[in-house]
């Protein structure tokens, strides 16, 4: 891979690390409302895997969906302006944190409901092949949706089917305060792929080279060979749940000693020992982001509510 | 005008709509291989092959979903319910998918989407079988819902609901399907949102749909020979609902009836009722009367069923009731 | 008397009820060692044990669906959905297994089951997460629904819909469980079934239920200043509904306006108002008003949030309305 | 086993057999509405596996359930005055065909929603092990089932809190019109309990020896060790999903074959071989189930239809 590349997704994570964090603080001035969900530890699996794909592929997405949306390209702005519930947000701020969406890139959504978009994304997929063409769906939920029956019902479509469809599950070890191993049977979860007879790989969810290589593969299946993939991602959220989970269900250590495998920090030591980026370069890369995400507060700060007329609209088209 | 079963009625409207549009396909349990477990896709498969007809798992929840997705990127996905019943299950990509899609998008995408299978009560399947679930999809904002009774409002509806850009329920009647009417030859669709007077009267407004529209109408015709003439007016669509249609017919008898075969606590009679003492308060003469399914499960025998779902005796009752005959 | 949370009232009723019976147990996501996503189940698995408190996986249809296998052999479960919202994927077991069994079976089995948890809209949580389903749940025979306002009728009525031997939909407030009341001393039960006047008046009849009642309150304080005498009824169960006490009020006042937190289109308030107009017709001297959430999904911008449910605002203006203030 | 046990198994099988048969005709003369699924050829699975177990375990099951409703002893009779929506059916006219429940028995239904009763099942163990009690369940449904969501939530919590389940799936290769092979991807289904961590194992439906061993192995895991199962028990139905399906999607030659399998005729050649039962037996054993038959039908015939009454009995207890 080239450089740039490398670069581009290194200032990918960083722009959602970023992001989030002005997101949290945002939510505790009372600017954002509602459930908000943080992707802060993640970063790595949505910029991993959405590098491997190209801008006509789809990608969709549950509630932890802010990252995702950055990394398909959404402007900052328009996020956050949608987080703070006005007119310029890119759901017109009638979605909200949980409801991104983003026709445009192809960004399907931001759903709520575990496991709900599961089929959505195989239905994506079903149309692609209707239509003859050869692009791919990258479906992202958590570890918790696995659990959950309509999981099941798609996979066994998907395989079925023939879907080019990359289900990827990013294990965070919580699905809100349950540990994977108080709700899950067999927690090799990514063998689950077996009883549907699909490729099911593990992939270290930390490691952005790792999520791009595996899910590049996938993807590769998807596109030339229609063949769906089911991909544990293992992961983990440094924040609590949502903005209002303080996290007691787990202990100050295992967080950290999992912010050791900070997919942001590895990866930038591995850049400065690879020679790509110098230290002056990341300063430079922080300055800039951090504009960009102020940039950000201040567009959504200063657009207007949306108008009380557009209640009735767009329930209907 | 042909006459055609409400089955070839619907046939037709698939039929003709996958002739014109690529992005239209059907996908349920047994559409295809079997001709569908009513026989509504009968030979469909022959003619647009696997692609477009496509038989699925018992995985309602999932398929539902899948006819979302697809809608969201261009197709014109038309989901078949074998029964409405099965669309418990599906419930949640109904409600939480296919109807708020576009709204928590703020308009970025539309679900030109239609569900459709039978309704209702058939003969002797007892409780789990014999749901109306209409006033349940009413409730949610980003669904239409529409009940056709007659071949020629099944196949101009389906044809329409089919083009809309919306999630529209479309429920059909498993007892209708053999049910035979005219049809007009060549191509015509009737709009979403526009109820139809299926019989001038004067005395009393009946407001009827889908199977219970033959009910009423037997019941006016036995009513006719008593002198009472009876205006039924059918709705068809029942979400977005005609209200203009309907209150004119009501200005006009000061009297009205509601037919339906769900439930009568909470059916959607409730909520038309509601909207005509509303709105129409100072014409109405009588209470309204509602002739709706007894609130119980629906029982297997055939007594008790026929004890449950409305019938004549009680539609002509009720006509009597708000004509202070007793 | 004591005051306390209504969030600590569901909470004192679920520990009596545990403790007052072996065979009640808790079930749900997050009920045990994160103590509730709403926290109204805080100490009770460190007092009860991970026997009778227990955490499930993301299953919604499949763990209400073994508080009915458990119940059918003699467990009385208390299914805490996290908020009611998810329901909607349980949906199938809750009308087809735990409202249905009974008769199904002729009666041979029952159904002591209690579902509960928060329904309605809270903050800025946009179309997915603020939800009213009542509507949906009254219309199935063989379920009850409960909605209490305050704290007393939460555990006063939570207590009985736990001793009741058939399921029992009981939907909280998520903007509730803050709120405080006085609640009696010692062991109290509220019977199912039966509405509670929670204001005297002569002038006009406002029905209320859940959150709505505190809405009810406050304008029937600002129109008491102005010299109008509201009286509010809270049914507290929605099914059965108590007729009785509604009807008496409304042939009282001869005036009424409805509040609910559901959509209006299809909404429960259409059915309460129905029974009203049918029963009390000669006792009614102006249209009901309802007021109720506009017909959209939920938006999750503030003020378009707050111009979708019901304010005190409006709640005013139609008291004024059915009075012919304007 | 002892031969008496063999004659009690092959005695119950032909009772459902000539049960059903009677059933059929009673439905082709309009005694019988509705939906009406028989057990034809499947009988060795319901009567092999409600063999293994004692008189206090729970039983449950789909809309094709007369079978296991006999096996455990209901009375035919009450079972035909069901089927006729009489008020003398063992759910007083208000189940019918798709819901036979019988209390006593331990019966619990008769559920038509595929898969709707799988977790029920998942609960009745549930509740076993929150009394302390020692008992089993034995759930049974179609191949159709296990593409269904909740089949796979229901699994899962079993596992997780080791519940005394028996899934038992009676894969009779068609989910209604649907070949299991068109609708089910990896079709070696009893692997599928490897996702969950338990036992899964084929079992030859066929042969009611091999499924009440099978079977009662797995119920004594299950009593003792509380390790819920899966199998899949591979049968065949001679006749139409139900009374109106011709079962046009299915060769004649197909079935023919099947029938050679025919687990009453196969078990009967090995009772006669292995001398445990003599022709004349057979005959006079023929003769007493046709004149249970009989009475249920006279029984079902003469009863009265349920009084109106009863109509708003039973909604609520
Ligand atoms: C059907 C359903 N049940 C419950 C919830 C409430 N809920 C929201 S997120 C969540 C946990 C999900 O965990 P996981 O899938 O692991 O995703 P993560 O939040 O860890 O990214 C729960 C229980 C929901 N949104 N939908
Ligand atoms: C959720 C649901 N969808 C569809 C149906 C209609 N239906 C009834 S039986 C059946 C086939 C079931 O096949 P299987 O599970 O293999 O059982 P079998 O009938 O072969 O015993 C279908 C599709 C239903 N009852 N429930
Ligand atoms: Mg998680
Ligand atoms: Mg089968």
């Amino acid at each position: 891979m080239d450089s740039e590349k490398l670069i581009e997704m290194y200032r990918q994570m960083l722009l959602i690390r970023r992001f989030e964090e002005k997101a949290a603080e945002m939510y505790m001035m009372g600017k954002i409302g509602g459930f908000c969900h943080l992707y802060i530890g993640q970063e790595a699996v949505a910029v991993g895997a959405i590098a491997a794909i190209r801008k006509d592929d789809y990608v969709i997405a549950s509630y932890r969906e802010h990252g995702h949306a950055l990394a398909v390209g959404t402007e900052p702005r328009r996020i956050m302006a949608e987080l703070f519930g006005k007119a310029t947000g890119i759901s017109r701020g009638k979605g909200g944190s949980m409801h991104i969406f983003d026709a445009e890139r192809n960004f399907l959504g931001g759903h709520a409901i575990v496991g709900g978009h599961i089929p959505l994304a195989t239905g994506v997929g079903f149309a692609i092949n209707y239509e003859g063409k050869d692009q791919v769906v990258l479906c992202f939920f958590g570890d918790g949706a696995v659990n959950t029956g309509v999981f099941h019902e798609s996979l066994n479509l998907a395989s079925l089917w023939k879907l080019p469809v990359i289900y990827i599950c990013e294990n965070n070890f919580y699905g809100m305060g349950t540990a994977v191993t108080r709700a899950m049977a067999g927690p090799e979860m990514y063998l689950k792929a077996k009883a549907y007879d699909i490729p099911g790989e593990l992939v270290d969810g930390m490691n952005v080279l790792e999520v791009w290589e595996k899910v590049g593969k996938a993807v590769e299946r998807a596109r030339h060979e229609k063949i769906p993939t089911f991909l544990e991602v293992r992961t983990y959220r440094f924040r609590g749940h949502s903005m209002s989970d303080p996290a007691l269900y787990r202990t100050k250590e295992e967080v950290n000693e999992q912010r050791k495998r900070d997919p942001i920090v590895t990866f930038k030591q591995k850049l400065i020992a690879e020679g790509i980026l110098s230290e002056e370069k990341f300063e430079e890369m922080e300055k800039e982001i951090k504009a960009i995400v102020d940039e950000a507060v201040e567009f959504a700060e200063k657009s207007p509510e949306p108008p009380e007329e557009w209640l009735y609209e767009d329930v209907y088209a | 005008m042909p006459v055609i079963t409400y089955r070839e009625a619907l046939n037709q409207a698939l039929r003709e709509e996958m002739r014109r549009d690529e992005r239209v396909f059907l996908m349920g349990e047994e559409v295809g291989l079997y001709q569908g477990a009513y026989k509504v896709s009968q030979g469909l498969l022959e003619e647009f092959g696997e692609k477009r007809v496509i038989d699925t798992p018992i995985t309602e929840e999932a398929f539902t979903g899948v006819g979302v997705g697809a809608a969201m990127v261009g197709l014109r996905p038309v989901i078949e319910m074998m029964t409405f019943n099965f669309s418990i299950v599906a419930m949640d990509q109904i409600v939480n998918s296919a109807a708020k899609i576009r709204y928590m998008s703020g308009g970025q995408f539309k679900i030109p989407m239609v569900i459709r299978g039978p309704g209702g009560a058939a003969h002797s399947l007892a409780a789990q079988h014999s749901q109306s679930l209409e006033a349940w999809f009413c409730y949610v904002p980003g669904l239409k819902v529409v009940m056709p009774g007659v071949p020629k409002d099944a196949k101009g509806l389906l044809k329409s609901a089919i083009r809309d850009d919306n999630p529209v329920i479309f429920i059909e009647g498993e007892l209708l399907y053999g049910t035979k009417g005219e049809v007009p030859e060549g191509e015509y669709t009737i709009p979403l949102g526009k109820a139809d007077i299926k019989r001038k009267g004067s005395d009393v407004t009946i407001i009827a749909y889908s199977k219970m529209v033959l009910l009423a109408m037997e019941a006016a015709e036995e009513l006719a020979k008593e002198g009472i003439e009876v205006e039924i007016v059918d709705p068809l669509t029942l979400k977005p609902l005609d209200e203009t249609t309907i209150l004119n017919s009501v200005r006009k008898t000061n009297r009205v009836v509601i037919v339906e075969e769900g439930w009568e606590f909470g059916g959607f009679g409730a909520q038309i009722a509601e909207i005509i003492y509303r709105k129409a308060f100072d014409y109405i003469d009588a209470p309204i009367e509602r002739v709706a399914a007894r609130n119980v499960p629906m029982p297997y025998a055939k007594n008790l069923e026929m004890a449950t779902i409305p019938n004549k005796a009680r539609v002509i009752e009720a006509v009597k009731k708000v004509l202070y005959f007793d």
